[in-house]
């Protein structure tokens, strides 16, 4: 990486993050985007076993730089994979508790994580009618351990969602556990910003480490709640140059990191 | 909104049908004459990839009314249903073009405004629902939809087991009327066969009333028959086969071309100029100005086919389609 | 006899496994000393075809206990196991060599006085169960043993659909403690690939707490990645991988090598002669009386292998097998 | 056909009396053996458009005279098929409705179609313990319309069976729908004497035609139990000289015509 080579975006800063909670020799079910850039970062670095599982019913996906797929399913995701099956069957492993890790972006996460990607305003008469959970239900469901990598936007961090698309721990305590979700813990939230995770009695979302150069007050200024902070905060990591050279060959520059769900 | 499929009668049904092994090849608008106004379409592939698109362009210009259409994971082709008064109910878990082109503005208009109804299940949830249509039972149990708001907006209901007393969500069955499904190759039978990932085909088309395939190419029964494992859909579920190379663009078939992201930018274009409009404009021009889905892909040209085609060899090896 | 799976604790055990994508290459022994006495020991293929028989062997000469044995549709294999003392239960469909070779007087010497225990379901129950194992779901529904003696023998349930009322047979999860499979080609982290029909391996590997795969070939890795959806196993759900050619003889191997009628003939003709004996002269001579399972085939025979191979490719189009 | 041709036997009269119940254009699920035989036949004569289906995943098998399948699961099976498939995947398909036929062998058959190919003598200490069910409590329970093929001796035409290894009508009346058994008939029991159906109020075994040289006594005395006997009796044509011509070609040398279930 030259010495010009520009600073780390807060995209960079989220995706380099996320890739870093994935251990090596583990089994990670990515969305596309975000997610997926971050799974396959690191691939490329500590965790070169990493197998990627995306819901288009691909198992161990390549990450081709500049050729990233746009969505789940697609020919760009399958080269190179290691199976191929079907949507339904992807999630019936997932089920059994082969997935090790969800990963997953959010349109809003509210403090128990609870995930909306459906609905602003009325069910029946939506102000925003948003696309849909296509895989998030699930994802977050029935792999072992799922975090939510996103932006660290007020709009995005709300009290209460309106719609649970996607299950967090809902109200919170043990109502998740009481509504048959026995199956799937959410590992924490990564932005820009912050790692949270969650409290284990109440489950309300807690800050518990920064991104270099942040403080507390740019974290809750930007959250739509009343965060739980706790005793120690340690600061995180900043993208090295190796990450950001890895991270900006791999997206290119046909890497749109969008996609559906 | 759940209409329970009583197994018993869904199997009477399916008894009563013809199973015949005959000449089923014929054009798409004949073959989407099966289709009434007001049934369930199930439609194939998920997102832009192998949507059976030749076979949606002979349905808007079959004019039907009213449909309701399921499909895993849908793209633009549900705005094209919608605004063309085609489908006014859609059952599925996602509806977008693709990330990268933002909130699909006219399912936001149709269902915002009361036009249209999305009802919302999880992958899995419409995966089993398929399947348990596929194996003629009235519903499947699973762990997906627990406690969300999308099991309350449904009424998903839940079962549980009689051996440990775990509850269970219980996805109900679902039955399309009619299924299009489009595949890499098939006989004149109905015998279809598809590479790479099948998304939800297999379960679709035999939870389905009616099938109809269309293939990129129709090929002799020898042809099946030298790589068996290779069907997916055997003849007896089957109503007509229409044979249509490119019959998925602008989404893409698995080895044999990608998706065209510059045609999805000029929908996607035309449709933040113009709302609906531009969506109703889009299937104007593209589906009502043709007399096939050939007419359409001459207006697309054929370097921009090739280009695609060599695009998809890229990406895939050689051997892993036949 | 059923003993219920609680799906949350299967679950918890399957999440607690670890998943290391790392070179799983062994011999046949040290494979198959995963397997503890009094195992659920599940067997992949069906009757002669693709039978895992260098596993099966190498588990005879590791001299273990009271196994439960469980299978499809079984074929010899499971009165060696009966009469070696290896396994003391057996849960399948059927049990003979072939219908040609008549009753299998071995299996009911140890049923008929007692010995061992037959436990008996009908293909589509033994598949749902595996099935449900493999779903992680502690059940499926489905129509089948329904007033049948077998139902009550096993104490098969019911239950019933929440949005129709009706009443299903309730199939209980299976989940073997070890899944035995042989395959066509596997890379070293375990990934498998099957040619033909799969019978019920899939299930039952996904369902199995260990997996054990032999295969014909062991490949590299990106020979699997040329044609992934030829891919039935995943790495993650497997423990061992093991290279044995000719690994399913005397069964068949799609494609491969044709079953070995005339060995069966021969058991057969042991067996009416010397009774269970005869089955324990055979494991003597065959299993216990070589190191491993290439020794077997050298006193089976190179000219009568490639007979059987020549056989198979009368049979198989070529290009049906990779 | 040379005039030296040998005359049929009860195994040819069965296979071509049970061959000519197969209508074209239809789907059949054959056991193999016998049945198998008989739909085999049945696709070289009056159904050239049958699909036959095996339960080793064998969907639109084709016979080859002289290397008929031994079991359900062999390539024999499997050349020349339309679709190959997993054995539970076949059974879902029946149990979908999509098979008009199941075509089976009996060890033992009853006054009301019930099979028993598992157990004589008591459960839980049998006198003989027979190979078991393999695919037929699923074909009878889930086949549109089931047919039993057998050689008509008092040792397989019981009074009742000592265990209902396969379903036909339990004890009769509407005990098979009660039990849940909504799905599939049992259409007959062709033999090397007659052909029998089920008389539709009791859901007795009734005698509904004979094969040619054969009296009711004949039938009569080599079955079990007390058969109904309907008021018309045809006598069965007698296979022609192109039928047996076909069925000894296609059972050639090597048709051994055994097998699993």
């Amino acid at each position: 990486m030259s010495a010009a080579a520009p600073p780390a975006s807060a995209e960079e800063i989220m995706a380099v993050s996320a890739s870093r909670l994935l251990s090596d020799h583990s089994v990670v079910f990515a969305g596309v985007g975000m997610p997926l850039v971050a799974a396959g970062l690191a691939l490329r670095r500590q965790a070169p076993h990493l197998t990627i599982v995306i819901e288009g019913g691909i198992i161990g996906a390549h990450l081709y730089p500049g050729a990233l797929p746009v969505s789940t399913n697609e020919m760009r995701a399958a080269f190179g994979a290691q199976m191929l099956t079907d949507v339904t069957d992807i999630f019936l492993l997932a089920e059994r508790g082969f997935f090790d890790y969800g990963f997953l972006g959010v349109a809003q996460v509210d403090m128990f994580g609870n995930i909306n990607t459906s609905i602003i305003g009325d069910r029946y008469k939506p102000t925003v009618r948003l696309p849909g959970t296509g895989g998030a239900n699930d994802i977050i469901s029935l792999c072992n351990e799922t975090y939510i990598v996103t932006a660290h936007e007020p709009r995005r961090f709300v009290e209460r969602v309106d719609f649970v698309t996607s299950p967090g721990y809902l109200s919170g305590g043990r109502s998740r556990e009481e509504a048959g979700l026995v199956r799937g813990r959410l590992g924490g939230v990564v932005t820009d910003l912050a790692f949270m995770d969650f409290d284990d009695d109440t489950r309300r979302m807690r800050l518990r480490a920064l991104q270099p150069g942040v403080s507390v007050d740019d974290v809750t200024e930007r959250t739509g709640f009343e965060l739980l902070v706790a005793d120690e905060l340690p600061v995180l990591e900043p993208p090295s140059p190796e990450e950001l050279e890895s991270y900006r060959e791999l997206v290119g520059s046909g890497g749109e990191g969008g996609g559906a769900s | 909104m759940i209409d329970p499929v009583r197994s018993l009668e869904a199997r009477r049904e399916q008894e009563a049908t013809r199973r015949e092994a005959v000449d089923k090849v014929t054009s798409e608008s004949e073959a989407v004459a099966l289709i009434a106004d007001g049934d369930h379409v199930a439609i194939g592939g998920t997102c832009y990839s192998r949507t059976p698109m030749a076979l949606l362009f002979a349905l808007l210009r079959s004019r039907r009314r009213d449909l309701t259409v399921s499909r895993p994971l849908s793209s633009f082709e549900m705005e094209l249903l919608l605004a063309s008064g085609t489908a006014s109910r859609l059952v599925t878990t996602w509806v977008g073009i693709g990330l990268k082109w933002g909130l699909p503005l006219v399912l936001r208009h149709y269902v915002e405004n009361g036009l249209a109804t999305y009802e919302e299940w999880s992958h899995l949830a419409i995966g089993l629902r398929y399947r348990a249509g596929a194996m003629g039972v009235p519903f499947l149990p699973g762990l997906s939809m627990l406690g969300s708001d999308l099991a309350s907006a449904v009424g998903l209901k839940s079962v549980e087991c009689p051996y440990t007393g775990e509850r269970l969500a219980a996805y109900p069955a679902l039955n399309p009327d009619v299924a299009l499904v489009h595949a890499h190759r098939a006989d004149k039978f109905g015998n279809a066969q598809v590479d790479g990932y099948f998304h939800m085909d297999v379960d679709m088309t035999r939870a389905a009333r009616k099938v109809i395939v269309s293939a990129e190419q129709i090929v002799e029964p020898e042809r099946i028959a030298a790589e068996p494992a290779q069907t997916i859909i055997p003849h007896f579920a089957v109503d007509a086969v229409v044979e249509v190379p490119y019959g998925a663009y602008p989404a893409e078939c698995y080895g044999l071309y990608e998706a065209d992201y510059g045609h999805f930018d000029d929908y996607v274009n035309e449709v933040r100029r113009a709302g609906a409009d531009g969506a109703r404009s889009y299937v104007e021009r593209n589906a009502y100005g043709h007399e096939d889905f050939a007419g359409f892909l001459e207006a697309v040209g054929a370097d921009r086919l090739a280009s695609l085609g060599a695009a998809a060899r890229q990406l895939v090896p050689a051997g892993a389609t036949r």
